[in-house]
């Protein structure tokens, strides 16, 4: 009944709907409530499911909100790479729904409206409308921070959200210079008008101010910084979801910008730079890092930074490589830092922990394994699909990034072998093992050890797939084609 | 004293970034902007959508989704904000009933607030004003009488009723063009004959949702951070 | 160059000026004092910065404002397109306020403090040596014993 | 009209410039609301009504509200019990 094209709206306003009657249902009683919400988190992965059916070959579908043609009216857009991430979004979320006791029926709805405003971050084609869906994001996620309920945790959030809403009022500052500029807002009719009225300092003065905005929750240098006091704050839950999903959100953003509207060597560079930034920092940090979580933290950024700089290689096999390393960051780290959330305290303190809990130790050797990139995990085939790419590029200063994130995978065994091999040593001195796992709090983890090490088995085809949605996804012509058919 | 150094850093370090900013500026030159989207817009405007206020009409018809983000964010804020002080313990300068004449005051500005941001939301597509500077007018009417007599906190029910049915509304009325295969929030009703008040088809119905929940939303958020109301 | 396109050039040279004064003058507060209060104060002057900016942007010398009485256009308008994403941004904006007010009475609930350096250096002690400064929790108060800090969070 | 806009940031300038420096948050909270209300009639001067009545209503009169609300719960307002005046 409903038309074909037009259901990519329903990823967006379906949870967004469900959250504005969730408080009416919750003050009936607590459980139907917490149940609407993960039946309409169900719903919108069987939505993403159903899409993934209609472009999964290689189709686009575009939908003009209003019946208003684009550039005027707001488009949306789907192909594989944004189902793709709805599917990292709708999956992560599900996985990771916030425990009943942070926040109550309060979490549940901040929850949804999470999911509500991603599925709009990656489906948009309009640039403020982008920012606007980034805006729901950050405030969901301002909330989430502070859902623990622990004095860290309020102050983490108020100088997350600080930190975040200065970069969106620079972002939108980096629209106002765009639409002065070009005089529209539409991506599609961006990529048209770019080269003519976007080159220059301007567009890179744009494109500067829009990645330090989107940047944030791209866990991007040097917007970072709330980074690791978030994510030791917040329940485990939520620093999951924010470091596995929504910075996966963002940096597909950035890789649409870049492609479309500033595919051009001064804004490479620049993403190239901060990238390279976060990777050394992030690991140098991890390295010093106290305990897990922060280790997990900094890790983190360091990875995000990875995925900038495989982005800034401007060839399709660079954004094959930049989804890869986003994708497998996406599946590995929630389930570390569901162990670093049970095993807080220093590192040195994690010994006895195999005896405790072996499955809990094991997902994390696997897991980290992967990060570091040990044949035959999907995370060595990941990292050589980058360094080859790296060093294949033609600009040398490639090269140079591509050394220096062959000695952060240096840095990044070194932390990761010493907490592994503590947690196979007897405890130090008089201190006592870590805590047992329950197994239904590790459930996660091990769902996404097993997505890992099935990955393993389908190494090829995932290859092949990931090579089409990049090629797809680097020629801003289809995309122009598709939204705007006439113009090329 | 403390922290010169750091004062001094920061305003060379901002000097240096105004003379950036203004050299950008320079670049787009005043009133010349290209522009072309917006000019497009306003040439078909009145006729696509029947609206005379043609910011609404962006706002409503070819921005719609922008609108309905937008009321979302003041519910996540509303949301977060009444999670964060819902453990609080209740403000300092609390409990007193406030002094006759504001009790009075709030008697008659209640009922000529409520009309005044009643009016400025339905003629939104017509003249300035809408469903943003209306809600924020009826989230004061609704407000100030709490400020008044802090013992009778907002009508939390009521409120709460008006916030989640006035949002589902919003959708609910985008969402009827899905119906029947036309894209979300495609305008319904026609255009109607533009200047008058029952015009621009379902866009009045539109704005009126927004009124309602940027009041509810605005007057809860007010409300919470007075902490008069933290619903637990 | 005309009268007029010198004046508009001039009202250009104004507010461009006043916008830019507005965007530093707010950064400056963002990061030279400490109390969180004046920090939110300078966010909303960055805030009011751009959003003048971006309305500066749709100007056009000798253009109506974009609502056409009567029912039709008379003549050029300025631009609409940039007036309403500064609604929707001034919106957001109230909203963003509000949620960071809400921290900020909950963190000097907390912390006892609104500077924002002794903020983090309270959160630090409290998240990151644990082994010297035992969790305490809003509510429960009481410090917890060194066995139950090894409990999760998630 | 010209005079009026430059009236208005001068008028904003100072005001933004008293926000920032001021000693007292709440004077800086007063402050805000001014720069909020010159930049209402900058929205006027540029021909944007629909921006100016929401920057009135919204940046002078709904956050000053929240500012201030703000400041008394955290005993910031003067005259507050436990308040330690407005001081930073």
């Amino acid at each position: 009944m409903i038309g074909t094209a037009h259901q990519i709206v329903l990823p967006v306003v379906l949870p967004l709907l469900a959250a504005f009657l969730l408080p009416l249902v919750g003050r009936l009683h607590v459980w139907p409530a917490r149940l609407l919400g993960q039946i309409v988190g169900v719903l919108h992965l069987a939505v993403v499911a159903y899409l993934w059916t209609l472009v999964g070959g290689g189709e686009t579908i575009v939908s003009a909100l209003g019946g208003f043609a684009p550039p005027l009216g707001i488009v949306l857009y789907a192909d594989r790479l944004s189902v793709l991430f709805l599917l990292v979004l709708s999956v992560g979320i599900l996985l990771f729904w916030p425990r009943r006791e942070h926040g109550g029926t309060r979490a549940d709805t901040l929850t949804l409206l999470l999911l509500g405003g991603g599925s709009g971050l990656v489906l948009s084609g309009d640039l403020f409308n982008i920012f606007v869906f980034y805006e729901i994001v950050a405030v969901a996620s301002y909330g989430l921070a502070a859902s623990g309920g622990n004095a860290a945790g309020f102050g983490a959030a108020l100088r997350y959200l600080l930190l975040s809403a200065l970069g969106s009022a620079l972002a939108l500052l980096g629209i106002a210079l765009v639409y002065g500029a070009a005089g529209t807002l539409n991506l599609a009719d961006l990529s048209v008008l770019a080269p003519e009225r976007l080159s220059g300092p301007m567009g890179l003065a744009a494109f500067l101010l829009l990645v330090l905005g989107f940047g944030v929750k791209a866990e991007l240098f040097p917007v970072n910084t709330w980074v690791p006091e978030v994510y030791t704050a917040a329940p485990t839950r939520v620093t999951a979801i924010l470091a596995g999903v929504v910075s996966k959100l963002s940096m597909v953003v950035i890789l649409r910008l870049l492609v479309l509207i500033f595919a051009d060597p001064g804004a490479q560079t620049l993403l190239l730079v901060l990238g390279l930034a976060g990777v050394i920092a992030g690991e140098l940090a991890a390295f010093r890092a106290p305990d897990l979580n922060r280790t997990f933290a900094f890790s983190s950024i360091a990875q995000l930074g990875l995925v900038a700089v495989a982005f800034s290689i401007p060839d399709d096999l660079g954004i094959a490589a930049g989804i890869a390393v986003a994708v497998h960051h996406a599946v590995v780290k929630p389930g570390l830092f569901v162990i670093a959330g049970h095993w807080t305290g220093p590192i040195e303190r994690l010994g006895g922990a195999a005896r405790v809990s072996r499955p809990a130790a094991i997902a994390f050797v696997l897991l980290s394994l992967s990060i570091i990139g040990i044949p035959p995990f999907p995370g060595f085939w990941v990292k050589l699909l980058l360094l080859g790419e790296a060093f294949a590029a033609v600009d040398p200063v490639y090269a140079l990034a591509g050394a220096v994130i062959l000695a952060a995978t240096v840095v990044e065994a070194a932390y990761l072998f010493r907490a592994a091999a503590l947690m196979w040593e007897p405890p130090e001195g008089d201190n006592r093992p870590p805590a047992a796992f329950p197994l239904a709090r590790l459930a996660p983890t091990l769902v996404l050890t097993l997505l890992i090490l099935l990955a393993m088995g389908a190494v090829s085809p995932l290859g092949e797939a990931l090579e089409a949605m990049a090629a797809e996804v680097g020629d801003a012509a289809i995309y122009v084609g598709n939204v705007l058919p006439g113009r090329i | 004293m403390k922290g010169y150094g750091r004062a001094v850093a920061a305003t060379i370090f901002l000097i240096g970034l105004g003379t950036l900013l203004a050299a950008l500026f320079a670049a787009l030159p005043f009133g010349q902007a290209p522009m072309q989207v917006g000019q497009a817009t306003a040439v078909v405007a009145l006729p696509e959508t029947g609206a005379t206020n043609i910011v609404s009409a962006i706002l409503l018809a070819y921005r719609g989704l922008d609108t309905l983000g937008e009321v979302t964010i003041l519910f996540v804020a509303a949301t977060a904000a009444g999670m964060v002080l819902s453990g609080a313990g209740r403000g300092e300068a609390q409990g007193a009933p406030a002094g006759f004449i504001l009790r009075v005051a709030s008697g008659l500005l209640f009922p000529f607030l409520l009309a005044l941001g009643a009016f400025i939301v339905v003629h939104g597509h017509l003249t300035p004003g809408g469903g943003f500077q209306g809600g924020a007018i009826l989230a004061a009417a609704f407000f100030i009488p709490l400020l008044a007599n802090p013992a009778s906190p907002l009508n939390h029910t009521v409120a709460m009723v008006i916030e989640g049915v006035s949002g589902a509304a919003f959708i609910a009325i985008g969402a009827a063009a899905l119906f029947g295969g036309e894209a979300f929030l495609t305008p319904l009703f026609g255009t109607g004959t533009p200047g008058e008040l029952f015009s621009a088809g379902s866009l009045p119905l539109l704005y009126l949702a927004v009124g309602l929940k940027v009041g509810s939303e605005l007057a809860g958020l007010m409300a919470r951070v007075a902490g008069e109301g933290g619903r637990a | 160059m005309t009268d007029a396109m010198l004046l508009a050039e001039a009202l250009g040279d104004v507010l461009y000026t006043g916008a830019i004064g507005l965007i530093l003058l707010g950064l400056y507060a963002m990061v030279v004092p400490r109390h969180l209060v004046r920090i939110v104060l300078g966010l909303l002057l960055v805030q009011s910065g751009v959003n003048l900016f971006l309305v500066a942007v749709g100007y056009r010398p000798e253009a109506a404002a974009p609502i056409l009485l009567g029912g039709q256009a008379i003549g050029p308008v300025v631009d609409p397109l940039p007036q309403a994403l500064v609604l929707t941004a001034i919106v957001i904006g109230v909203g963003v306020l509000a949620l960071a007010l809400a921290l900020v009475v909950r963190v000097k609930d907390v912390h006892g403090t609104l500077d924002s350096r002794e903020v983090a250096e309270r959160m630090a002690a409290e998240t990151g040596d644990s082994r010297l400064m035992p969790e305490t929790a809003p509510g429960r108060g009481a410090a917890v014993p060194a066995r139950e800090m090894l409990e999760d969070r998630s | 009209m010209i005079e009026l806009a430059l009236i208005s940031v001068l008028v904003m300038i100072g005001a933004a410039l008293a926000v920032v420096f001021v000693r007292g948050l709440m004077a800086a909270v007063a402050a805000a609301a001014v720069v909020s209300l010159a930049l209402s009639v900058l929205f006027a001067v540029l021909r944007a009504p629909d921006v100016a009545l929401a920057e009135a209503a919204v940046g002078a009169g709904l956050s000053g509200v929240l500012l201030a609300l703000t400041l008394r719960r955290v005993g910031l307002w003067p005259g507050s019990p436990s308040g330690d005046g407005d001081r930073e």
